[in-house]
């Protein structure tokens, strides 16, 4: 499994998906090769895909910390950590500044398994960000 | 409120609170009940689908029969002029006419089935993407019930089996502790193995006939006439 | 896949396991089934599994927000959220007064998935509790 | 410092170091270098503990038929006293020796194998949740750098593509809108579609001749004349 094969897959996908989505795979160059994966009508949230030796990394990327109301941060982890269990085969992260919420599978996932993380990857993030925008200036 | 922010609320509540539900016992049915109407709603757009693009191509297929017969009629009527035949080239014509009414309503319903295929396919993929997000807030919710549950369970367990709990510093200590003892104990057994072969070897001097006999012939005849002897 | 299923394989392991753990598995009666894993040296620290329609939960407690010196709980929630995406097959959460990490597999992961998730879920228990230990009271 | 400190410290670090190596690309490969001899390990002590089992096993059967023949010897021993025969049974009592001080042998011989076949068992599990060990904590190191390459390459792509970022809730606004879009979209198009079934019905009774007939068989003559001219 590599970014190209999940590319591919997902561009020959067309009006065929199960999820009723149709995705668009960019890849980034870069010293790792990444996926961009634009959802269509959701092009501002993209997926961005990662494959190591033994894992498929998806990441969405929720906000900024200087996005986030100063006294809400506290908070804001908190709720990211309890919220962890329920949200499906998704978790909250930090990268650097950003918080992001992504989906690790398995390097032998099949690439329904990866069509379905997607999909429900982005439900997560927009709901997340739908549901936590309290804690957003 | 989302059931993002009701699951939210809920967890906050804690452990004290682990029996009340996210969403009562008869929404979570209603709740799975719109998924199965949703995947009702969804199999029935793919079969209307299914038969819209039937209709579409069979449209299709009529509409290219007319076009090619009134061509073919178009011919007629010119060899009739050509022949001066102007009664024939008239009903000819009469025939066109009618060709091309029956052209313009079968285009029109291909039309119309192309449009309503164009719906019906983005009706399907609406109705897949709202049954693959309410699987997924029910996800959310039979999880989070469960961890719920669960977590209410094996404090009660704990509670009830006198157990002292442990920090989690404390558990780490004896792990390591446990660790080390087992470290020990498989040196010592590869110190004490290393010595067995010694004592094996011995055996095998002793087995060839060198060193030590401590069983001699004659104690062995004095044990078998000590056994007869019972 | 259910807890008794994934019970009797473990107990059936014996030498036979290909992560060098000995598991014993105990079942908890309750509204949900739960079985609670002891492996062998490491029994202070057991891991809490639970299946639900489409997922198995593994969870091993941590600590307890009481055990955590109260200066470091922003720090700590931190750090939690940035090793999210580094560690392996778990993530961190947060029940109730209760920290923990955990991993969710599918409910059609083959035993061998379910067994090589409980041995990394515990490896990656003990090393947090070590190397999280500046936070701890 | 252990693995996981130094990703600790590593992501800490942020994006302005996402170049940086938690650890450097010698060190990484000494790791994989541990790994690959752990495993080589762990070959060489299944295969030791599968030859000590077979030897284990070898002087377990010496040992039985070692016990049976100086039973059976035992058996000759006393015929030959029963018979008066001192000569022979002690003739026999000197085999029986023989034979008891190879059971000796043979008996401390499979003591020593079956106390080496568990220690290489424990070492044989110690070594597996070793090679365990270190391929998680690979994996740790290695999921981060990738990560951290990730990171760069998508804010490198980003920066070049001289697109404004959207701030999540602005996002979340576009997204939003774009699904109302979509959704009115659909609600028009059902709207038109069921105007659409009008219009075939329309076209079906013209087709049948009811109603206005826009084609008369006349202007298809006129039609075809005017070509013919051409």
């Amino acid at each position: 499994m590599n970014i190209h094969t999940i590319a591919d897959h997902l561009n020959s996908l067309a009006d065929n998906s199960d999820t009723g989505m149709s995705f668009d795979c960019q890849p980034i160059s870069g010293e790792v090769d990444v996926l961009q994966i634009s959802i269509l009508g959701r092009e501002e949230l993209p997926i961005f895909v990662s494959v190591t030796e033994d894992q498929i990394l998806c990441i969405s990327y929720l906000w900024g910390v200087e996005e986030v109301k100063p006294e809400c941060i506290a908070p804001m982890h908190e709720s990211m950590l309890e919220m962890s269990i329920p949200m499906p085969l998704s978790s909250f992260s930090k990268i650097g500044d950003k918080y992001v919420v992504f989906g690790a599978l398995s390097i032998s996932s099949s690439l329904a398994d990866v069509e379905h993380e997607l999909t429900v990857l982005s439900n997560n993030a927009v709901e997340v960000i739908d549901d936590m925008s309290d804690f957003l200036l | 409120m989302s059931i993002f922010k009701k699951i939210m609320t809920a967890v906050r509540g804690g452990a004290s609170e682990a029996g009340e539900a996210i969403i009562d016992a008869n929404a979570t049915r209603i709740f799975e009940q719109e998924i199965r109407d949703a995947e009702n709603h969804l199999t029935k757009a793919k079969r209307d689908l299914t038969g819209v693009m039937a209709e579409q191509m069979a449209a299709k297929r009529e509409v290219d029969r007319l076009q090619r017969e009134i061509t073919e009629h178009e011919g007629y009527a010119g060899q009739a002029l050509e022949k001066g035949d102007e009664t024939l080239a008239l009903a000819v014509a009469e025939k066109i006419a009618a060709l091309e009414s029956d052209l313009s309503a079968q285009q029109q319903a291909h039309d119309s089935f192309a449009g309503n295929a164009e719906r019906l396919k983005e009706l399907v993929k609406k109705s897949e993407r709202q049954v693959a997000e309410h699987k997924r807030q029910l996800s959310m919710v039979k999880t989070t019930e469960s961890v719920q549950k669960a977590t209410s369970a094996i404090t009660d367990n704990f509670s009830s089996s006198n157990s002292k709990l442990l920090s989690a510093k404390d558990s780490l200590e004896r792990i390591k502790a446990k660790q080390q003892k087992f470290d020990d104990k498989m040196k010592a057994a590869e110190v004490l193995e290393s010595e067995n072969s010694d004592t094996s070897l011995e055996a095998q001097l002793k087995a060839a006939g060198i060193g030590n006999q401590d069983s001699s012939a004659n104690s062995v005849l004095d044990r078998i006439k000590a056994k007869q002897k019972q």
